[in-house]
């Protein structure tokens, strides 16, 4: 018996989550079981797959793109049943006892309250706001990039839910601490950031793009040095709870990310290469590493970075 | 991880289904699948009818808009391919029952085929509207399988579905495990009449498929990803989730019960 | 022999290339004895380290970080002999035969006029803005990442000089494509598209950033998908050529570039990994691939996963 | 690519110099060098001047801050240590003349250790301003080199600069190579020595480094990258070089004559 095991478990503002692994939106999160799924093999919470006002089947296939092992592309076009519809999944997987946190995308302010709403009834525990879906069909630009558009939502999200609001940040942004700082003021209870990086591949022999879509998301290994950089930023400027994510698939990615200002963390990519086992072995690992660095707990790690002994 | 090949062979199988020929280097095993991509359309899963060497293949029935262009597909024709994926059928057992129905000989016929080359003794029902649309009958037949049919219109074999036929040899014959692919309903009948008699059945389940990687979630079926986990289950897997021969769920998620859009 | 060889030569305005293959900026592009050294091994043209003011020593050691065969990050500190004494470095290189692009940085539109009257004296064929550089130090945002920003930089600069001037873009961006229209409309002869992506290292047994400067920037492979989507958007948006820069190290990725839009590319970290040798095989690898796929040019690849028939 | 290890073994070879050993598996050779950050403070190249094995090692002049600073490292602190990067020395010559000049005998312990081994014939020409500070004298010895020393100040061997021995050597002895570390007009002086006599002479030269991937420019010397074209270079290729032994370039790349900040 070890004398000392550091704690895992760790606090987003009123929230308390047995470790600080949470299934990314858009992971497993499309069926009740799987969410259940995830939570039994281990998260600290799962997110659902964000949903918006009706059914949508997202873009045709081929919706996704891989690179060897750092990175993955993905144009799924946010498919989901809808919210009619999903709160039967969220009443399956809580059900099983798992940790539910609702995502919902929208197009203006509005929506994004009405849909928070609905989806804050099903016994979620928290809500994340997916500030990264495009504007319109194939245009470029999300609707929450810029601090307005951010405040606004998270205002009117605010108002209408007593659950604590995540938003989710996008990194295509010059300034990801300044989106960051317009959702702490407009009352959001934590930031999660970041969301997949703006990429588009395309093959030379049939000379177009992969994905249906043309543009997509690029998520796994070659974004968590993007996802590092604005957790760094935002933590610097916000008194919220960070939450960290993209590219984390082992403990040491995870503690990094602690280490740069997130208090817990989101695994997404990751489960598509090292399947949902990745949430046992990142749990075990983390607690080893704490324990042999020293720390008593997870939470102790949040910002060491910020503060390292020159 | 994508591979652009081009066709290099083209077979028009059934009146409704063609075999596309290709090079492809990766290793594969019966019961293993590829995402293909038809630039310009969909990219699809489809189950390798072809498995072995560096000349793979697939065996596409036409069903919808996809499957249906892609029957126009010619030699030197371009497609994107990455896979393959799933798990393999399990070729240890010695006399096998083969059950298929529609394209679903497409995954069954490799699998036999290599346990016929190791000296299994097979022994296929073949199902199909009409007796033109027995898929890879020559196939079995060439590899000594005794092959029985059943065809919808009664224009070849039993008249009827061909659970009759495999219900009647499962009652007369002794098989160490079933294998079988084609309709949910079909495949649920066969599994319930091998239970009884302790014969172990596989089945390859089809599902929506987006990443084939076990993360996007639309392949679900219960507890399990098709794209990972399977396509091919153990029967006593299958059985017992609310979902098999009822619902599968449509590309936004929503659970859809099988014969209506 | 070969009937036909695919025409490699490209034309960026008045600027004709012999071959669409630039040394980026940054890369060997400190003493003019490198910058040759580059032209020899092939190069269609040598960009200069981006040149100030002053001479700057750049950020201390750890200045780059490696991630195995995927990306880099690095934090020079855009370290240069100022435009002082770069002159001669660039003499060197004219001197033997280079076809030699000149690069500035500054603070503000003024500083970025001055520096790039006083460079194109020295005989450069034309100048590339950067406009990614930080504002201030260790703040986190850059000086050409709103389309004002960017207007009165090119603005001011397409005043002072002669020589087509290229606006040299952020992916660190909502939407990259509106800042190439405000430097097309402010008179950029080119846009170059991207810039390295904001990252971070953290080291978790250290508990700090790698970097001595904290915050990098990504570039390699883990980049070319963020750079195609770039050049993706600003093709279909600007007329005046784009150049794509971003994780080219193979003449496939060269050819997605120009299929994405791009008229020429930039190649920077791939020296790192295969050394200035890999000029001479992107040259041959694009002729080959380009006669395969039938193109009589490199220009006529331009652009035409724009236009796949379906 | 960067492994943070901790020292394990800290030895004070000189005043003001020290080494520090630590586990690294990387395979490496007599030449090359490793980055290694300090944290909190600089990331520095420096040979390996042990090379061998899994315990590595680079020997450490106080110079600037960092070096000053790394001085009072403790066994058991941390430190990030990326490469080995840069070439190594030729080990094939039988009868080496090996002159070092201050902490140039970091990187040339290992090559003459190495090259006695397999049994050449080493003699060593040791520079440095006082006896106390000969580094590696006993290293060499006990590889059974002749060892001679210079001192600045006269207090141990050769009143002067370790040239003048170097130079007697050459006149006087036959070799089949040269290997020399140290300050660029004393590797200058000796390879002038060695020339007229055909004695093929191998230089270690320093040059400010960032990215030790010849990327960054920061090592450029002429046409070369010192990081990895070098750090090994015959002196043939150095000497109509303008810069060698004549000036360097400071971080910000200006050209700055030796001697001068
Ligand atoms: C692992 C795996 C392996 C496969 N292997 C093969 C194979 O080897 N050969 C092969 O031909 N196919 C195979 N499939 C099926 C194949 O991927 C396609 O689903 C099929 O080709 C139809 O695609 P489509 O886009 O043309 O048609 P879709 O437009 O998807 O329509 C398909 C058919 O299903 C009907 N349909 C559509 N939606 C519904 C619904 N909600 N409810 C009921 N019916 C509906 C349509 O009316 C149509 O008849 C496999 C699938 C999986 C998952
Ligand atoms: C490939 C390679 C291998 C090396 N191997 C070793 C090794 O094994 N052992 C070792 O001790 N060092 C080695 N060095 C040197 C080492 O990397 C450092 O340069 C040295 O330790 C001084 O670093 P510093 O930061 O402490 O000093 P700095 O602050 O860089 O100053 C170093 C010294 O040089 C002087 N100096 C600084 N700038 C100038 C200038 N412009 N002109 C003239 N003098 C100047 C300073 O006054 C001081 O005396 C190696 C360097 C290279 C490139
Ligand atoms: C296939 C896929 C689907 C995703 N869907 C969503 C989504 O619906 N809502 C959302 O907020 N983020 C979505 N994301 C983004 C992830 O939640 C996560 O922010 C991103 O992938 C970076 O983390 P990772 O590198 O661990 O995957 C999706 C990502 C992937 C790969
Ligand atoms: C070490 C290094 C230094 C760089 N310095 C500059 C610079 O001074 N000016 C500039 O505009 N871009 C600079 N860049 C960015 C590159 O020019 C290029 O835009 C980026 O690295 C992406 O291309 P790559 O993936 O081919 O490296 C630098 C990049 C690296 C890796
Ligand atoms: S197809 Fe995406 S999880 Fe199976
Ligand atoms: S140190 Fe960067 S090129 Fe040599």
């Amino acid at each position: 018996m070890r004398a000392d095991v550091a704690e895992l478990a760790v606090e987003i503002g009123p929230l308390r989550l047995r470790n600080p692994f949470l299934l990314a939106s858009g992971i497993w999160g499309e069926s009740g079981e799987s969410l259940a799924g995830a939570w039994d093999a281990g998260a600290g919470g799962v997110i659902t797959k964000s949903i918006g006002s009706a059914p949508r089947p997202g873009y045709p296939n081929p919706t996704i793109e891989s690179y060897s092992d750092w990175g993955l592309l993905n144009a799924m076009g946010l498919p989901n049943p809808g919210i009619e519809e999903y709160p039967r999944e969220v009443a399956a997987a809580r059900a099983r006892g798992a940790t539910v946190i609702g995502s919902v995308f929208g197009g203006d302010a509005e929506e994004f309250a009405e849909l928070a709403r609905r989806l804050a009834a099903t016994g979620v525990v928290a809500l994340e706001l997916n500030l990264s879906c495009p504007h319109a069909e194939g245009y470029g630009t999300e609707v929450g990039s810029t601090p307005d558009d951010v405040a606004a939502i998270v205002r009117a999200v605010v108002r209408e839910v007593r659950v604590p609001v995540i938003a989710k940040i996008t990194p295509n942004t010059p300034d990801p601490a300044a989106l960051a700082v317009a959702a702490e003021k407009a009352g959001a209870a934590a930031i999660s950031a970041i969301n997949t990086v703006r990429g588009l591949a395309i093959d030379a022999t049939l000379h177009r793009p992969v994905l249906a879509h043309g543009l997509g998301g690029l998520s796994g290994p070659a974004i968590k040095p993007v996802g590092l950089a604005c957790v760094w930023q935002i933590y610097s400027r916000v008194q919220v709870p960070v939450i960290g994510v993209g590219g984390i698939s082992t403990s040491e990615d995870a503690l990094e990310y602690l280490m740069a200002g997130a208090r817990a963390v989101e695994v997404g990519t990751a489960v598509a290469r090292d399947g949902i086992g990745v949430f046992g072995r990142l749990v075990s690992g983390l607690s080893e590493r704490l324990d042999a660095l020293g720390y008593r707990s997870a939470a102790a790690a949040v910002g060491a970075a910020h503060t390292a002994p020159s | 991880m994508r591979t652009v090949v081009r066709v290099t062979e083209r077979v028009l199988e059934t009146p409704s289904t063609v075999t596309l020929r290709f090079p492809y280097e990766a290793p594969a095993g019966p019961g293993q699948f590829v995402m293909i991509w038809f630039p310009g359309d969909d990219e699809l899963p489809m189950s390798l009818s072809y498995t072995g060497g560096s000349s793979k293949g697939v065996t596409i029935k036409a069903m919808g808009e996809t499957s249906r262009n892609v029957q126009r597909l010619r030699v030197g024709d371009a497609v994107g391919i990455r896979g393959p994926y799933g798990n393999r059928f399990d070729l240890s057992a010695r006399r096998v029952l083969v059950v298929g129905g529609g394209s679903g000989s497409a995954v069954l016929a490799p699998a036999a085929e290599s346990a016929a080359a190791s000296g299994a003794h097979l022994t296929v029902a073949l199902g199909a509207t009409e007796a033109s649309e027995l898929l890879f009958r020559r196939r079995f037949e060439d590899m000594g399988a005794d092959v029985e049919v059943a065809t919808d219109d009664g224009s070849e074999g039993t008249h009827g579905f061909v659970t009759v036929v495999a219900e009647r040899l499962l009652a007369t014959e002794r098989f160490d495990a079933v294998w079988t692919c084609g309709p949910e309903v079909m495949m649920q009948k066969v599994a319930r009449a091998a239970g009884p008699r302790n014969v172990p059945v596989f089945c390859s389940v089809e599902r929506q498929m987006k990443c084939a990687l076990g993360m996007c979630d639309a392949c679900a079926l219960g507890p399990v990803h098709v794209c990972v986990d399977g396509p091919v289950f153990p029967a006593e897997r299958l059985l017992p989730l609310e979902e098999f021969g009822r619902s599968h769920r449509d590309p936004s998620g929503r659970r859809v019960p099988f014969g209506t859009r």
